[in-house]
């Protein structure tokens, strides 16, 4: 199927300066992942949790599988730093923008206080 | 189903027969380099440069215009020359046209067709994007515009406060105009920024690090970044406001529990990026003139380009304080009013290195130096108003009224639009291979500053005397009467320089062919753009230049002799490219981005009107997103060309055309 | 060049001269730098030294390229490179660190400024104000159970010498409220009530403007605040808290009657409590009018773009004995006859009062009965 | 402008090196994505601001179905692991199981889909329209910005399969599946916010 | 003067317009309407009218476009290469579905008119489609005289219209099936539902990547019966119809969902009832 008529042999895989995981990892990860999600629908049945104990538990869960899709899944641990530099200064801006944002309009004065009490 | 490009080889004409290689007529790919055609399908981005450069001065008339009605209605207390309805249209759309339509295009003329010479790039990253945001704000634009025939202007205000803006408190299509319009050229900034960033980083000639790329380019990076991350949060607020009012959300239903606050925090953290988008490339384009004319390296490069990426870095932080009497409370107010003090920091740095880099020149007054410095010295009025202004309790005193309006003329008039006007005279023989009339330029200079001065310097008392903006009318006996006559007389008088400024082009252009040409370096410049020949031929370098110094161009002329004194070795002449493009390549035009661009009006009168409308615009932006991934980033119809000395065989019969192309694309998108 | 460069020099001398004169303004009844109160006061203690400061950046600045410029011209067939620096790295590190010590003592001194501005006296009087397109409603609690006792609109009355706690509503859209001589700006964000403490120094009258863009009739919405003396505030007060005087004469009668006909569907005029709370407040649109109870005591009418008593002078001085003698009638009908001509109005989209075809004979028997609502 | 990526699979720059090394549609996609943050991130932050602002109910304590949600969380981040597979797949040059992977992906995808046009449906039925309350335009408005995202990669996801038939995804490309890869993961990692911070935290 | 491509645009353009009037009528126009685009009178159904104008206008615009530059004409192309004769034409072979299709489509018209709206609209779908296929293969079929040549010409203008209807058909119809089966059953069905159709998709997924040597056609073979499996499965559950929900419970609990009620000034002093000033009586 691939009519691929290039003379010079196909480049090799794109160099990422570092191996890339293999399947058996991606899998690995991706289990992992499943695993922090069922841990996070477990909280779902908690009876008692107060939303100061869910966001405490949720949000650093919230924060590693991101992590772990960006940097696994989306290479950014292995690729060049310049993808990362940008697309987390978006992330970066995005967070504490509108994080000053939600704080104007006085968003965390319940919740937010509530854990550091 | 074939992929369908390599059209010309299995035609099956006679042998010799190579002239009519396409029997598409209009479907068949674009070649033109002259005419109508070539502009309508080119992706060259000193062509889409140019264009962006003329729509905006055609904006800028609009907009100029509606100034000019602004003033007249003002001219004396009590007068009825425009209704209020159509005087909150004028208003409105007197803002909404500059900030957008002009003085955002102008910059992005300005970068369009000189960052890629000054990084020393054949052209941008993706060609065919940059066209495709060209037609997508120039549509977006007279979306805009065309409000005025359709129901009338938007009438809420540039910034256009909810729930002011809601149906039911502005029924007429204004404001819808107004957000989807916006939507519109939104796209095409966002398009454009992640083009010029990639651009930037991606296409560099050989040593050409970052901290070697001429300052004007640095700030248009600084620019493009800006709009990438502001562009997103104003299309979400203007969703939210079209939702409401075409499907009838509640974002800023106040009755459902809105708060319109919301609205303020969105508009402005877009807003206030938004004015250093407009500053900075002025910015760039006077850290580029004044050098040249001082004949002294720019001063501090380092800062200058750390000051450029501080105010856009700072500038995320502090748009709240256009919101200093909304009631945000104290604590709020406070840490934003001394954010946005700190801004007069890495700003004060670069006034102050224009200053020093100008200390111990060989100053010549050129108009382009002559506007550079305007600049200098009315931003400063500008910006030091602007921190009166982030004193948050002075600013309840003086937020909403003619004093603001004052500060923020100075700043884009007087900033942004004096380094533009001043990059015109300066860029205008590259471009275009003749001078701009010196002589009429410091008339049209002279007349614009006293016309600036007059206008917007009144504006100053009147705001703090407590004259209101946005105010259709005044009554007499507020002590306002006088300085409004005088600042009308002064719009009168720009817009008299502005005239002058089109005679200008008219009468130099005619008077071209009398001109001696200007060679490829006519000011001594610094950069590499004064390399090639003016006008700048289709493929800019012959080569790829390869930099070594910061400022490469003005190395290769001026060299240290035996004894250390720094003379001119070559004269530029003797250096410069000839422009013959021996090696170039160039991507090839193409009519879908502007067919894709037709689609966002459709679907905005769509929405508006009758969503069949829409319906049409989806499938045309459906279609012409399958056409433009059809088609080949480059024609390989267009004549043979080497590369790299890597001959290609046009003759090839093979259909899988894309593999054999990839080799040898240089740009392509 | 020299006669350019004074060209020049004209140009930029002139702003700090007009900034001057725009601040000796004497007839300038907004004048936002002639604080009458406490609150403006410590806002002006703050802008002198901020502006003084922007003055001399200016002047160093504006002179400083005037120097550069003359001093480091070409001279005709110079052609010598001059001495290429580079930049230094101390001077710069200076005028970066410089302004930015400058600035952060302006900043600690209006942050300081602006806690004390948010700080509300604890003796103060509250009054509730509420904006709606496009005129100004105050709401008084005089006994402090809950309910308002005094309702009026475009005048807000306050006793001099006496802190008052606004509250600031809207009904509609956002509105900004701002007597420049009292204190600076607060926007009426209809679903927040927002504080604002104001104070006269002396009694007189201060003129305000909405400041917040709210709509076609923007310009129009203005306001006063009538500062009386204790007695005479106590003296209002009174007046306020009883209700309107009943009509004697017979054409005020008949104004009464079709008061009753054409008015009454929007406007109140009765004695306090009433029906106060009829209007609910369910529609984004106000749908609301000014309580005519106590019309005639007031100084001016329809979003105070009109006087009502042609002694009160513009420039806001008010001889509070002079209240009641001349009444502006040919304005009143010029309003009664046609409101939207008066006052660019949306009355079909229930914002500002619609013209009612009156007939002048009503219109006559009208301002006789609005005359008596004193 | 996502079609971008599609139109243009990563022919830009070969044959001349970029400054960096790296291609340059590879750098636009992350600097879009970088700047698809900023509305995702406004629009979280509009939800967040206005979901319990709501007059009248239903609120999202009486509709959301966990779950379900969970489901079509899993759904998604399988998708993720197919996603990868195939640009993996495709580095190592094995042609069949990039199709293989791509078309699981983009089906996945369009189970995903399917389940919010249910959700949507369900909440609609059970009395939250788009202008019921501000809760109802706020989360309609923030989850089908996050469908309209999956839809679009799922259009580019068959693309690519459309290509790979015709013969032009080939090894050499791997960098055009890898970057749609990119849009596909950021797609995923909204998700993984939306879910935390809409479901499942009250 | 009339080059074929013209001829065939202009027929398209000419009959969608006479459709439209048909059919404007036929939904309920009235007077004149449908030929005056409602200017003077009703156009009936808006929908379809609009589109079978738009169609029309396009067509008709097209055709001038292919008059102006005549294009696709050999005869022009001869004088353009300078040549004296030019090249033949061929006659055009190939399958030919569109008959069929039409066929049905206008079927589906006729059905409609009497039936249901909804079919008469798809009906005029088809039959348009395969209009415009038809006419736009036959033209491009004279185009040049070498078959190769003809259908890349046709492809270049038809597949950025084709592709993405079939792509957005192909997906929708996917989610749509999707979304039925998710309807129909009850509640924690549909968890099992996702659940199971998300398995199926991976698992199949996994099995052929695992298998390197199953052959291509049974793999096809797969796919299309999954294919028709879902199609059939979503329809069926479509005609099955939507799980009833239990009735919006009417849920203004003032705790819930009110945490921020929004703050309304107090009434003004409006009154419906009576000005009577006190003591008036
Ligand atoms: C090009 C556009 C531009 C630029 C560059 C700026 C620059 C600045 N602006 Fe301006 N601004 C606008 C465009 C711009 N502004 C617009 C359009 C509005 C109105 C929007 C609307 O309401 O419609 C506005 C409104 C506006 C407000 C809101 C006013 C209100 O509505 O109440 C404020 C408040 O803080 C402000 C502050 C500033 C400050 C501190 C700077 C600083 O960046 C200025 C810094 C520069 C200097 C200070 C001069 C040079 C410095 C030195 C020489 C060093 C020494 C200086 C000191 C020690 C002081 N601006
Ligand atoms: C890029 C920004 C920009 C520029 C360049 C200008 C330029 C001018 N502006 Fe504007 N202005 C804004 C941005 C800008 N403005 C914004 C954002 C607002 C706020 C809007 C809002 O409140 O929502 C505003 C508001 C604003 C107001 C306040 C209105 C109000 O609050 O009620 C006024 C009042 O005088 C004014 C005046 C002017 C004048 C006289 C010019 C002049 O400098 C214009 C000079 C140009 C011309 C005069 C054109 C000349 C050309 C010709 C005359 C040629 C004729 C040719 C033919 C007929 C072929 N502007
Ligand atoms: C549909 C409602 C409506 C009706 C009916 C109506 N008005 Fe008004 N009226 C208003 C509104 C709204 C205003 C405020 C207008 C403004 O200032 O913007 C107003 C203002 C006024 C004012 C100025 C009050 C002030 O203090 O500023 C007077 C006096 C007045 N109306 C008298 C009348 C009389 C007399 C009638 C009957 C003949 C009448 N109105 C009928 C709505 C109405
Ligand atoms: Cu009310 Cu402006
Ligand atoms: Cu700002």
């Amino acid at each position: 199927m691939t009519t691929i008529t290039d003379n010079e042999p196909a480049e090799a895989p794109v160099g990422h300066g570092h191996d890339l995981p293999s399947d058996a990892q991606y899998v690995k990860i991706t289990l992992i992942l499943a695993f922090i999600t069922v841990l996070e629908v477990g909280t779902y049945f908690i009876e008692e949790a107060t939303t100061t104990l869910l966001v405490g538990i949720l949000v650093p869960m919230m924060i590693v599988k991101f992590l772990i899709v960006a940097g696994y899944f989306m290479h950014l641990k292995y690729d060049n730093p310049i993808f990362r530099r940008v697309f987390l200064f978006g992330l970066f801006l995005s967070v504490v923008v509108f994080g000053v944002m939600l704080t104007t309009f006085g968003f965390f004065s319940s919740d937010f206080l509530q854990i550091l009490r | 189903m074939a992929i369908i490009e390599r059209s010309s080889d299995i035609l099956a004409l006679p042998p010799g027969a190579g002239v009519a290689r396409a029997p598409m007529g209009v479907f068949s790919r674009p070649r033109a380099k002259t005419g109508w055609r070539s502009w309508v399908s080119t992706v060259d981005h000193k062509k889409i440069g140019i264009m962006y450069g003329a729509s905006s001065l055609f904006f800028f008339v609009i907009g100029g215009i509606e100034a000019l009605a602004i003033r007249a209605q003002l001219a004396a207390p009590g007068q009825k020359l425009l209704s209020a309805a159509l005087y909150n249209q004028v208003f409105t759309m007197h803002g909404v046209t500059m900030i957008f339509l002009v003085v955002m295009p102008m910059g992005a003329a300005f970068m369009n067709y000189l960052m890629p010479l000054q990084i020393g790039a054949r052209d941008v990253a993706f060609p065919r994007l940059n066209a495709l945001s060209f037609w997508t704000f120039i549509f977006g634009g007279i979306f805009l515009n065309t409000s005025w025939f359709l129901g009338g202007g938007a009438d809420g205000g540039w910034f256009a406060y909810a729930p002011n803006t809601g149906v039911i408190f502005s029924p007429s299509h204004g404001m819808d105009f107004y957000a989807i319009g916006l939507q519109i050229t939104g796209i095409a900034s966002l398009v454009g920024g992640v083009n010029l960033v990639v651009t930037v980083l991606n296409m560099r000639a050989p040593g050409m690090t970052m901290m070697k790329l001429p300052v004007f380019t640095w700030m248009s990076l600084v620019t493009q970044v800006l709009l990438i991350f502001a562009v997103p949060v104003i299309s979400v607020a203007l969703f939210l406001l079209t939702f409401d009012r075409l499907f009838g959300a509640n974002f800023f239903n106040v009755q459902q529990g809105a708060d319109p606050l919301l609205w303020e925090h969105l508009f402005w953290i877009f807003g206030h990026p938004e004015v250093y988008i407009l500053i900075l490339p002025a910015f760039g384009i006077v850290s580029e003139i004044i050098p040249v004319f001082s004949r002294k390296p720019i001063f501090g490069y380092p800062f200058m380009v750390f000051s450029g990426i501080a105010i856009g870095f700072m500038g995320w932080g502090v748009w709240a304080h256009h919101m200093f009497a909304s009631g945000l409370g104290p604590i709020s107010v406070a840490a934003f009013s001394v954010s946005t003090m700190f801004i007069a920091v890495p700003t004060g740095v670069k006034i102050l290195n224009w200053m020093a880099t100008l200390w111990g020149g060989k100053i010549s007054f050129t108009t382009p130096l002559l506007f550079s410095i305007g600049l200098v010295a009315m931003f400063t009025i500008g910006g030091l108003s602007g921190v009166t202004h982030a004193v948050a309790p002075a600013d309840t005193q003086q937020t909403d009224t003619y004093y603001i309006v004052a500060h923020f003329h100075y700043v884009i008039f007087g900033g942004a639009l004096f380094g533009f006007l001043g990059g015109f005279y300066f860029w205008w023989p590259k471009v275009f291979g003749y001078f701009l009339d010196d002589k009429l330029g410091k008339v049209h200079f002279w007349l614009t500053l006293v016309g600036f001065n007059l206008t917007f310097g009144p504006m100053h008392i009147l705001g703090l005397q407590g004259m209101n903006r946005r105010i259709q009318t005044y009554r007499d006996g507020y002590g306002f009467n006088f300085w409004n006559f005088v600042s009308t007389i002064g719009a009168f008088i720009i817009a008299l320089s502005v005239l002058i400024f089109f005679v200008n082009i008219a009468r130099s252009k005619r008077g071209a062919h009398l001109q001696s040409a200007p060679g490829p370096d006519p000011w001594d410049g610094r950069s590499l753009e004064w390399s090639v020949p003016s006008p700048t031929p289709e493929h800019n370098f012959d080569d790829d230049p390869v930099v070594v110094h910061f400022d490469d161009w003005w190395h290769r002329k001026y060299q240290a002799d035996e004894t250390g004194r720094v003379v001119k070795v070559h004269e530029p002449e003797e250096i410069a490219m000839i422009g013959d493009g021996s090696r170039a390549h160039l991507p090839a035009p193409s009519y879908w981005p502007i067919v894709m661009a037709t689609a966002f009006p459709l679907i905005g009168y769509g929405l508006i009107f009758n969503l069949a409308i829409s319906f049409v615009g989806g499938l045309v932006l459906l279609g012409s997103m399958v056409g433009w991934a059809l088609e080949p980033s480059d024609d390989e119809d267009q004549l043979p060309h080497g590369h790299d000395g890597n001959g290609h065989d046009d003759g090839d019969d093979d259909h899988a055309a894309p593999a054999a192309e990839r080799e040898e694309v240089t740009v392509g998108d | 060049m020299k006669l350019r460069n004074s060209g020049l020099v004209k140009a930029l001398l002139g702003v700090p001269i007009l900034l001057a004169l725009g601040a000796c303004a004497t007839d300038a009844p907004l004048d936002s730098l002639n604080p009458k109160g406490p609150e403006a006061d410590a806002i002006q203690n703050l802008v002198v030294p901020v502006f003084a400061i922007a003055a001399v950046v200016f002047v160093l600045v504006e002179f400083g390229v005037l120097f550069l410029a003359i001093k480091f011209r070409r001279r005709k067939d110079d052609d010598s490179l001059p001495v290429q620096h580079h930049g230094n790295f101390k001077l710069e590190i200076g005028w970066t660190i410089l302004p930015a010590l400058v600035l952060a003592g302006v900043g600690a001194a209006s942050v300081f400024t602006l806690f004390d501005l948010a700080d509300t006296p604890a003796d103060a009087q509250e009054v509730t104000v509420i904006g709606q397109q496009w005129w100004w409603e105050y709401r008084y609690d005089v006994d402090g159970d809950g309910e308002d006792d005094i309702i009026t609109a475009n005048d807000l009355v306050i006793p001099v010498g006496q802190p008052i706690a606004l509250t600031i509503q809207s009904r509609d859209v956002i509105h900004s409220f701002w007597i420049p001589a009292l204190n600076g700006k607060r926007d009426a964000v209809p679903g927040r009530a927002q504080p604002l403490t104001i104070e006269a120094d002396e009694p007189g009258v201060y003129r305000g403007q909405c400041s917040e863009f709210c709509g076609l009739s923007h310009s129009y919405m203005r306001m006063r605040v009538v500062a009386l003396a204790a007695a005479d505030y106590k003296t209002w007060q009174d007046n306020q808290l009883t209700g309107a005087d009943v009509p004697q004469e017979a054409l005020a009668k008949k104004g009464l009657e079709q008061f009753r006909i054409s008015c009454s569907g929007c406007h109140l005029a009765s004695g306090p409590g009433g029906d106060a709370d009829i209007y609910k407040g369910t529609a984004q649109v106000s749908g609301a009018a000014p309580n005519l109870t106590h019309f005639a005591s007031r100084g001016v009418f329809a979003g105070s773009i009109f006087d009502l008593w042609l002694d009160t002078n513009v420039n806001g001085e008010v001889d509070t004995e002079e209240i009641g003698k001349i009444f502006n009638v040919a304005d009143v009908k010029k309003w009664l006859r046609n409101p939207p001509a008066e006052k660019p109005m949306y009355p079909q989209g229930g914002r500002g009062m619609p013209n009612l075809q009156l007939t002048e004979s009503q219109i006559d028997a009208l301002v006789a009965y609005l005359r008596t609502l004193e | 402008m996502t079609d971008t990526a599609l139109g243009t699979p990563g022919a830009a720059d070969h044959g001349h090196a970029t400054s960096t090394g790296i291609s340059n549609t590879k750098l636009a996609m992350w600097v879009y994505l970088g700047s698809d943050c900023l509305l995702f991130g406004s629009l979280i932050s509009t939800y967040l601001l206005l979901r319990h602002r709501s007059v009248g109910g239903p609120t999202p304590e009486e509709l959301f179905d966990i779950p379900f949600t969970s489901v079509s969380t899993f759904v998604l981040l399988m998708s993720s692991l197919t996603m990868v597979l195939a640009v993996s797949s495709l580095m190592r040059g094995d042609v069949r199981l990039n199709r293989i992977w791509l078309g699981t992906t983009a089906m996945l995808g369009a189970v995903f889909i399917g389940g919010q046009v249910y959700e949507f449906t369900t909440f609609y039925r059970e009395g939250l329209g788009y202008t019921t309350n501000i809760f109802g335009s706020a989360f309609y408005t923030l989850t089908a910005f996050h469908g309209v995202h999956v839809s679009v990669g799922i259009v580019m996801l068959m693309s690519m399969l459309v290509m790979s038939f015709r013969g032009n995804l080939g090894p050499e490309r791997s960098e055009t599946v890898e970057t749609i890869g990119l849009y596909w993961h950021f797609v995923d990692i909204v998700w993984i916010i939306i879910f935390t911070v809409v479901y499942l935290i009250p | 003067m009339f080059t074929t491509g013209s001829k065939t645009f202009l027929g398209i353009g000419a009959f969608s317009l006479f459709l439209a009037a048909l059919y404007g009528w036929t939904t309920g126009g009235t007077g004149l309407g449908p030929v005056t685009a409602g200017y003077n009178g009703g156009v009936g159904d808006h929908l379809g009218y609009t589109l079978l104008v738009s169609f029309g206008l396009l067509g008709i615009f097209l055709g001038l476009v292919a008059v102006a530059t005549r294009d696709a004409e050999s005869n022009a192309l001869a004088e353009l290469a300078g040549m004296e004769t030019a090249p033949a034409e061929a006659v055009p072979a190939g399958r030919a579905f569109e008959p069929a299709v039409g066929a049905f489509g206008a079927g589906l018209i006729l059905l409609g008119l009497v039936v249901s709206n909804v079919m008469f609209v798809v009906g005029l779908f088809l039959l348009l489609a395969v209009l415009i296929e038809w006419m736009v293969r036959d033209w491009s079929d004279r185009a040049t005289g070498d078959p190769a040549a003809n259908r890349m010409i046709r492809n270049r203008f038809m597949a950025p219209l084709e592709i993405p209807i079939v792509g957005i058909l192909i997906v929708g119809g996917a989610v749509g099936a999707f979304s039925r089966l998710l309807l129909t059953s009850s509640v924690l069905g549909a968890v099992a539902v996702a659940m199971g159709l998300g398995a199926v998709i991976l698992l199949v997924g996994i099995l052929f990547a695992s298998r390197p040597t199953l052959s291509p056609n049974l793999i096809a073979g797969v796919l299309v019966i999954m294919a028709i499996g879902v199609g059939v499965a979503g329809v069926g559950a479509a005609s099955r119809g939507e799980r009833v929900t239990e009735a919006p419970n009417e849920s203004t609990n003032e705790d819930t969902g009110t945490g921020n009620k929004a703050f309304i000034p107090p009434g003004t002093n409006k009154s419906t009832t009576t000005t009577v000033p006190e003591g008036e009586g």
